[in-house]
């Protein structure tokens, strides 16, 4: 059973990192939010995973905190982005 | 090739990519978010090199509450203003730096695969003493008997940073509030996540706090979640950052330190030396030092990311 | 009887892989921003909550299982928040009337 | 290679990374981003140097992992310090840049506003 959920761990790390190309693709700043917040969601699911698989029930907590931070750090991006957006001269007529 | 293997290989490459992408990112908001996403790996790795307490710090301070603050500083820099006046190095500069970025690396590589085996470690140390602390968790009985004397600097490293942070305050705005008012979100759903989430957020950072004890966890994990909770509820408006001069607030940033120093210093008399706990009150005199400690980090490490003040005080 | 656990985590946890996929895909592939928004949401909610379910079957005691749903659900409320939020920075005009 | 190894490696190049960066950006936000990186970087060797030290029951050495977790947070104190200090530059110049030829008072008005 480890072995499965060390896999399933490797193969949903190996698809999120895969869509970190996003970040640098963009080519909005939303785009590239979308990518950390997979990330994110992501990264929870590897923990979750990996505490199974390695019998380390501490890291449970991990993917607890990740998901706090998770959320606040999508939160000072998208606001962050908003305002770009907002001041962009290109697309000011559509505030 | 083992799973494990092939796991940790995947995780190497994806952290070094984005690295490097945090690196060549022309926009710098792009590299910031390049550098949360290598923080979230980064806390990966240390679940990998089995070290779940360093994994809650850096997943809570090196990604989340460091990322909080380059996001504000980025977008307090946005335009071309801030960036004219710039000007690129030439190309034989970047060759030059390249060249001995790589020297650097291998010197590094080169100690990495030239470790002494078998390794020398302090773990027998730290694991014959643990009995002694009452604690379960070796690392907080390094943070907090054996070398509780470098965590009492690491508070008052804290309380420095923000010192010098607020004295780059211009003379107007001494005693006033840091930051930029924020209004309340309009369509309200960021409000609804900030009134939601720091009730389970407190809980979390309390549960860390506590866990620590016997299991990862400790006050500098948890006072990061209590000071995240804070900021979001600040960026959705909720609340405001406090003005600066206000006595509430100095008192909660120097209580931890303040009580820290105090057992250090009562260490003399009952246990000879500073620092020192009596055997069988140490984790009771653990935890009455952390308590005060978690509230004052998380007030530190909150006002650390608002900010030097930027409104005048009221009258 | 463990065998039976087993392979219902295998099938949960095999679906959640799946959707992370079809996520990941989507993120790369789509078009425009909401549509990659919309196939984001797919990975954050189903994907972390098959594999949560998955692992329940695997929980020793209820309480690591309730920190698993915990977790499950922290995540569920913040993806929602936040990808409405996103979405607002990809329009700031807000949606199409 | 053991994982300790492939990390410690990994630690090695984030470290060179971040000082590419250092030394190459001309703007200060981004010499502060690579600055952490190198950080990354020395903490995780430090981490091998934990994890290579796994004895007596426990899966990885506690000193080095408490020495890990005390540089964190001072980094961070440090980055947050750093960040101010950019922060006021420009309110004072206008500029992020230290050269003398763009000086206080070169530029009197307030990208802010």
């Amino acid at each position: 059973m480890a072995d499965f959920l060390l896999a399933a761990a490797a193969v949903v790390l190996a698809l999120v990192a895969l869509g970190l190309v996003r970040v640098a693709r963009g080519p909005e700043e939303a785009d590239r939010i979308m990518a950390a917040q997979l990330l994110g969601t992501g990264g929870i699911a590897v923990l979750l995973l990996l505490a199974q698989a390695v019998a380390m029930p501490g890291v449970v907590d991990v993917a607890l905190v990740l998901g706090l931070l998770a959320a606040f750090i999508s939160v000072a991006f998208a606001k962050a982005a908003g305002h770009r957006v907002a001041d962009d001269p290109a697309r000011a007529g559509r505030e | 090739m083992s799973l494990a293997f092939a796991l940790d290989a995947i995780l190497g490459l994806a952290v070094l990519a984005v690295a490097a992408w945090t690196i060549v990112a022309r926009d710098a908001f792009a590299a910031i978010v390049g550098f949360v996403a290598f923080g979230l790996l980064l806390a990966l790795v240390w679940v990998r090199l089995a070290a779940p307490d360093v994994a809650l710090t850096e997943a809570a301070i090196g990604s989340g509450v460091t990322g909080g603050l380059l996001v504000a500083a980025c977008s307090h820099l946005r335009g071309d203003a801030a960036a004219a006046g710039i000007e690129q190095p030439r190309a034989i500069l970047r060759l030059a730096a390249a060249v001995a970025c790589v020297v650097v690396t291998a010197g590094l590589a080169a100690i990495v695969l030239l470790l002494p085996d078998p390794a020398p470690t302090l773990a027998p140390q730290a694991a014959a003493q643990l009995a002694q602390t009452g604690l379960g968790n070796p690392v907080t009985a390094v943070l907090m008997a054996y070398r509780a004397i470098d965590t009492l600097l690491e508070v008052v490293v804290l309380l420095l940073a923000l010192v010098g942070i607020w004295s780059l305050a211009p003379d107007r705005f001494w005693g006033g509030r840091p930051g930029l008012r924020q209004h309340e979100d309009p369509n309200g759903m960021l409000v609804f996540l900030a009134r939601l989430l720091p009730p389970l957020g407190v809980l979390v950072g309390i549960h860390l706090f506590w866990v620590g004890a016997v299991a990862p966890g400790g006050e500098f994990q948890g006072a990061t979640v209590l000071a995240a909770m804070w900021l979001l509820a600040m960026m959705a408006g909720l609340v405001d950052a406090p003005p600066i001069d206000r006595r509430w607030l100095r008192l909660a940033l120097v209580a931890g330190p303040a009580v820290f120093l105090a057992i250090g210093l009562a260490g003399f008399a009952v246990a000879g030396a500073f620092l020192a706990y009596p055997p069988d009150h140490a984790k009771l005199l653990i935890v009455i030092i952390e308590t005060p400690v978690t509230l004052s980090i998380a007030a530190t490490l909150g006002l650390l990311v608002a900010g030097p003040p930027e409104r005048a005080p009221p009258g | 009887m463990r065998l039976v656990l087993d392979a219902l985590t295998i099938a949960a946890v095999s679906a959640g892989a799946f959707f992370f996929l079809a996520g990941t895909v989507g993120l790369l592939r789509f078009p425009d921003a909401l549509s990659r928004l919309h196939a984001l949401t797919k990975a954050d909610n189903l994907g972390l909550g098959l594999i949560v379910f998955g692992l329940l079957f695997q929980a020793e005691g209820p309480l690591t299982a309730l920190k698993l749903i915990g977790v499950w659900l922290l995540a569920l409320l913040a993806g929602a928040v936040v990808t409405q939020l996103i979405a607002l920075a990809a329009r700031p005009d807000g949606p199409p009337a | 290679m053991s994982a300790a190894t492939l990390f410690g490696l990994c630690g090695a190049a984030l470290a060179g990374l971040g000082l590419y960066g250092v030394i190459v950006h001309p703007h200060p936000l981004r010499k502060i981003l690579a600055f952490n990186l190198i950080g990354g970087g020395v903490f995780v060797i430090l981490g091998i140097v934990a994890r290579r030290g796994a004895a007596a029951g426990f899966t990885s050495d506690p000193i080095p992992q408490a020495l890990v977790i005390t540089g964190i947070v001072v980094a961070f104190a440090a980055t947050a310090l750093a960040v101010a200090l950019v922060l006021r530059l420009l309110h004072e110049t206008g500029w992020v840049t230290l050269r003398p030829d763009l000086a206080i008072g070169a530029r009197p008005d307030d990208p802010h506003c």
